[in-house]
């Protein structure tokens, strides 16, 4: 057991997949001298060299795209998109190629890459630097997604990320990134519990509370006031968007009876609707009420001064507790 | 006669051997070997690259042609007859697939787009993969590593990309095998070719950009894309290139063996304008009868790519009735077997819908294969529900 | 009232938005000599000349930020992207500049651009040429969205698209660009029905179903049907996807007391999940049942021999709508 | 003096008068018309373009320089105080950013990344707008409308489109006016900035793309972009294009007026690469030593932007202690001003995140808005209830 911030715990994961896999390649802009803008990379090319760690030129598609041709030709690109908000331009790869070509050639053709997006907000950043866009990904059939919230997990999931055989896209809390935690690198991410599962990270029985990457932090906080409020809340860190771990959430949801979900992403279409969805699907008859989302807002990103705002805090996803628990409320007097 | 000897051919010892330094070369005029007339012109620079080519290599890249030609209209035929829901014609472009595919050793590697149909031919694809997409069967017809070729890629341009980084797999890997993208006239449009350009030369990546200029892209002519010639492109990424009159089969073959000498070399990407033209529609869907001049149609049949090499062949008396009707009959055999092959196709099942989305299981996916597996089987239908448990 | 086809309905309603504003502007690829591949703006350059509607090279970011420069300047550009799936490499344009310059700049800057896409499949077309794309343009803010069912929708709807000072995505239901219908051309866009607002096509009272652009029919189709099975079926065309009219939503199903949404896109992170937890957050108490959902499956659009089961058809949706009402159906016997 | 003066000069009545048929200049020599050591050296070609300007504008384009420093230095503090959230220092692009936005017109549009600050102040920014972004006040300072100069594009490369597009409005309205197009050396790896120059090629579009290439895109060397010069890649697309000396402020100016009158008369984009070095880090954020090297640094030092127009100056005994002065005290009013209105700026409203998401109501937002606004007043805090009020 090692203390080490979250990102040294993603470094210290990528170095161990550069030397158990020779085919692993890790590229992006300013990952190799720099060591990334966030030195999530730091040192890497200098202990692998500029071809195995690549500075690429400055462009979104080409690297996704020539990722792709490196997957075909037996690699595992894992690849650093330098802010959420730089996606895009290599989204028609994305979708059209890494998630589909599995698909397309009838399994011929593997596409072991990661896509690496460090995200969400609380920075201070401007425009386009704090997205959560998640939801684009998730919505797209043919990726894995997953997103880590602590150190141990970062470690171990973008070892089992690089390992696995479809692409996966892999989302970075940024504001964790100089959080410490306990990281044991002992462990074999083989044996390790699948990145598809959810974990319960707070046991409780009131209200399942279902988070991923940034807030579970939040969230555990969160759970932590309610105890001092008498209200006992479970929370769920997802790891895996896609596949969702529903059956962990089903469980907690038949035990409480009460379903908040919380994210930094926008709501409408987001993962928390189809949370909402999916467990009153599978759990109608066990909900005591409709669960609640606590999420940003439909808006772009706001600039700085304000995203304290946006993002879901501890009294927020409270707020939403007491939504889902009948308890007085912001929205308390609202039909519904 | 063995279509791998044009890939070797004595070219190693003939060309320039510092292909580093090798000077970039624009567009300029265009290189041709072979007059429309069947005439062989001499050229000071490319004839070096196909001096080894015999009457009878020659002889075999007719038969080639003629057998896509074949192709082509057997397919357009099937459509026609309903048992293809569409297909892109090559017709017109017969002499820059062949002249370029034959160039290729077996361990280079193909990213193309939908019609080169010709050059899968070139790489020995199973005929009846040719048609499986086209019939609406299957999302790509082959396994790419059975013949070191990547699947049709629709998205225009995208495959450009992959070359590149197939490209930079191979140097990784210090292979002198060479990655082979090829695009038409209106993908050099798109971002991702450019950016496929600006890779490559950044890494000096063994990759031939190679694009038929077939003038149009469904209903627009290439002076839309790009009012210069599209091989200068090249020139401003700093990638040699070269324009080749792409119905001239040797010129495409002496133009393309120049770039892959220069790639295995280390002497990286090359750009390769092989202007030729599309003779018939951008599928069996378009009506080009509604954007082009039939006069431009005329033109280019007077400069048809077979035609050509069998004038020249008659003028060198290697031509024979004998030779005719082997090829014919080689046709004919390519057709016949192609269309049995599309017309015999098995159905897919109804839950292979789910099969290869993810390489292992995914939760959800499994329910909903699971749900609607369900689904199938309440119409207690016995056929359906046996194909199911062939599915799973 | 004259009778005609879906795709002429769109093509008489791009001609009345010319006339009218000498700042409208077509683009797109083959859209001029051609008229488009699905023929909708055949005749227009002819007669609106080539700077009114501009065949563009062939590059998707090119189209998209190009529309956004003339919209700067004050146009009101008129995008066609050819099919669905060739939307992406546009993306970055859409999601990070057309959607957010209006907030970007305070509203300063104007982005009344129309995205037209013609979308879903049943045409028997290869890879990309089918997909249903709706939700990443409805879970990115700053856009709005909507589809259309019939002729007469599309001939006022786009001329309501067109004259949005938004930016709007306009879904065209390609397989139904041949489906004939009547078009009272006299009708005001402005004094009709607002776009945002959603449609009860057809009334019922046991069942809320939801849908829009292609399904619309099929949903109708599968309300007779039902009716003939002694079910009554409300049928309600959404017309706008962002926002989506949930107020009509929430009035059928406080009706009805049960839900159906169908879609052809993928289920998870779909429009039918958003409507689906949305309503239950609105109207939970008066929920009989979970809302079902409907939808293609989460894989990428499979090829044509075999696309009828990806495709929600007239069998599916009674299905769902059994499951609705807790009669017999596929899933009987699972528990949920 | 007046800056207007230097957007029209006597350079209408100079350039050649045929610009459609203008011949292609590839990059080829850094055209360069004040060395680093001040002596003014002519060039044949463009040595015409600032025959009228007279040695005030030249002290003039030096004040120009010196103020935009003083933002930068400002800024950069104002960054260091915790005033600002972040700055893109400009430092060592004065010449190229004056030069350029000197030579503009007041209808002529400007579309730039992050780093234009000064190009910014020539538009007649108010200089509080400025700061406001980077204070996290605001997505944008100001109103591009006032100053016809859009607002910082962070997505690298997206606004060479915009200008692109915007420049085919003015054709479309039959103006003179012409788009101006910022971006860096990175930048052109970007898919957009090149499909920005398929489509000013195409429609022949009054566009400049003006590329400052200041060596870096963070940590990355200009030669992983391109190994051959930036103006190259132009001619490519059949764009002219030239090399200058993005340090010289004077050949700035020369290479932009010929390219503004080449697009007001018709003869359709350029693209002009300014030669330049980016003196501080990438953004207060970054740590260039991790990544270059001091000498790098020191070499680009001695080609300083400002000390060659002073020495030229001296040398014409133009230059005044009262100059010096005057220079001196309008940047520091300048800094002074921007200072001011940074610190004093009101904090935006809780509620102000929902604004201006659409131009007419969206009935989701609204109810988002609504419910955010109760979970604010549930805190029973007056004052959030009263700027809620204010909001709305
Ligand atoms: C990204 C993308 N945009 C649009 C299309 C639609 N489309 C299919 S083929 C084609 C024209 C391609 O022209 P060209 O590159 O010259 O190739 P050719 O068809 O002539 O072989 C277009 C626009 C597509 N497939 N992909
Ligand atoms: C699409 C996109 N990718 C990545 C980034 C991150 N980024 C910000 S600035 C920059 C370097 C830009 O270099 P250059 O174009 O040379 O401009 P300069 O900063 O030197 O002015 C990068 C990679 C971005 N803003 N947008
Ligand atoms: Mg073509
Ligand atoms: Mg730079």
């Amino acid at each position: 057991m090692t203390q080490m911030t979250f990102a040294r715990a993603i470094n210290s994961g990528l170095r161990k997949s550069l030397e158990n896999d020779p085919k692993v390649i890790l590229m992006g802009e300013d990952i190799g001298t720099l060591g990334g803008v966030f030195r999530i990379t730091d040192g890497l090319q200098k202990d692998f060299g500029k071809h195995r760690v690549i500075d690429t030129p400055l462009a979104e598609s080409g690297i996704m795209g020539t990722a792709v041709g490196l997957a075909y030709r037996g690699y595992r690109p894992v690849v650093e998109i330098q802010f959420d908000g730089f996606v895009y331009p290599a989204f028609d790869q994305i979708v059209c190629q890494v998630a589909k070509l599995h698909y397309r050639t009838q399994g011929a053709v593997k596409m072991p890459i990661t896509i690496r997006i460090p995200f969400g907000g609380g920075i201070g950043s401007p425009e386009h630097h704090s997205e959560s866009p998640e939801a684009y990904f998730t919505h797209t059939s043919g990726l894995r997604v997953v997103s880590v919230s602590n150190p141990q997990d970062a470690y171990i999931m973008i070892q089992q990320a690089i390992a696995s055989n479809d692409p996966v896209v892999y989302f970075e809390p940024k504001r964790r990134y100089h959080d410490k935690g306990e990281v044991d690198e002992s462990v074999d991410p083989a044996s390790a519990l699948s990145m598809e599962k959810a974990s319960v990270v707070t046991e409780g029985t009131d209200v399942t509370l279902v988070s991923y990457g940034p807030l579970v932090k939040t969230a555990r906080d969160a759970a932590l006031a309610a105890a001092d409020d008498g209200v006992s809340v479970e929370v769920i860190d997802l790891r895996s968007l896609s596949p969702v771990d529903f059956s962990t959430v089903e469980a907690s949801v038949r035990k409480t009876g009460r379903l908040v979900v919380t994210h930094e992403a926008g709501q409408f279409g987001g993962i928390g609707g189809e949370i909402a969805a999916s467990i009153t699907e599978r759990c109608f008859y066990h909900l005591e009420a409709a669960p609640v989302r606590v999420t940003g807002f439909d808006i772009p990103y706001p600039y700085s001064k304000l995203e304290m705002h946006h993002l879901p805090d501890l009294d927020r996803i409270l707020d939403g507790v007491d939504r889902a628990l009948g308890r007085p409320n912001s929205l308390s007097g609202l039909e519904g | 006669m063995n279509a791998d000897d044009l890939s070797q051919g004595g070219t190693t010892a003939a060309g320039p051997d510092n292909w580093a330094n090798h000077h970039y070369r624009t567009g300029g005029n265009l290189v041709q070997l072979i007059t429309p007339g069947g005439e062989r012109v001499s050229h000071p620079e490319y004839d070096v690259w196909v001096k080894d080519v015999t009457d009878e290599q020659l002889a075999s890249l007719y038969e080639d042609m003629v057998v896509i030609r074949r192709i082509d209209t057997e397919a357009t035929a099937l459509q026609r007859q309903g048992e293809l829901a569409l297909w892109p014609p090559l017709a017109g472009q017969e002499a820059s697939q062949i002249g370029s595919a034959r160039a290729l050793r077996d361990d280079d590697f193909v990213f193309s787009s939908y019609r080169e149909n010709g050059v899968a031919y070139c790489r020995g694809v199973d005929l009846t993969d040719i048609v499986r997409v086209w019939r609406g069967n299957a999302s790509a017809g082959w396994d790419p590593y059975s013949i070191n070729m990547a699947t049709p890629q629709i998205i225009i341009g995208a495959q450009t990309l992959h070359a590149t980084g197939y490209a930079l797999g191979i140097q990784h890997d210090g292979a002198d095998s060479v990655a082979m993208a090829y695009f038409g006239d209106g993908a050099t449009s798109e971002g991702d070719v450019n950016e496929a350009m600006v890779f490559a030369a950044s890494f000096q990546a063994p990759v031939i950009f190679f694009c038929q200029n077939n003038h149009w892209a469904i209903s627009e002519p290439v002076g839309l894309q790009s009012h210069i010639q599209l091989a200068d492109r090249a020139t401003g990424f700093g990638i040699p290139s070269v324009r080749v009159d792409g119905n001239d089969v040797l010129a495409v073959m002496a133009a393309t063996r120049e770039a892959l000498e220069r790639a295995r070399h280390g002497g990286g990407p090359s750009f390769i304008e092989a202007v030729t033209y599309r003779m018939g529609p951008h599928t069996t869907a378009d009506d080009p009868t509604r954007y082009r001049d039939a006069n431009e149609l005329e033109d280019w049949a007077a400069k048809d790519p077979m035609t050509r090499v069998r004038s020249l062949l008659e003028r060198r008396e290697s031509w024979s009735e004998e030779l005719e009707t082997r090829v014919a009959a080689k046709a004919d055999a390519v057709a016949q077997e192609m269309r049995s092959g599309c017309i015999n196709m098995p159905d897919p099942q109804p839950l292979d819908v789910f099969k290869h989305v993810y390489s292992t299981p995914h939760s959800w996916l499994e329910r909903q294969q699971d749900h609607y597996s369900r689904y199938l089987a309440s119409f207690g239908d016995p056929a359906q529900a046996a194909s199911e448990e062939g599915a799973r």
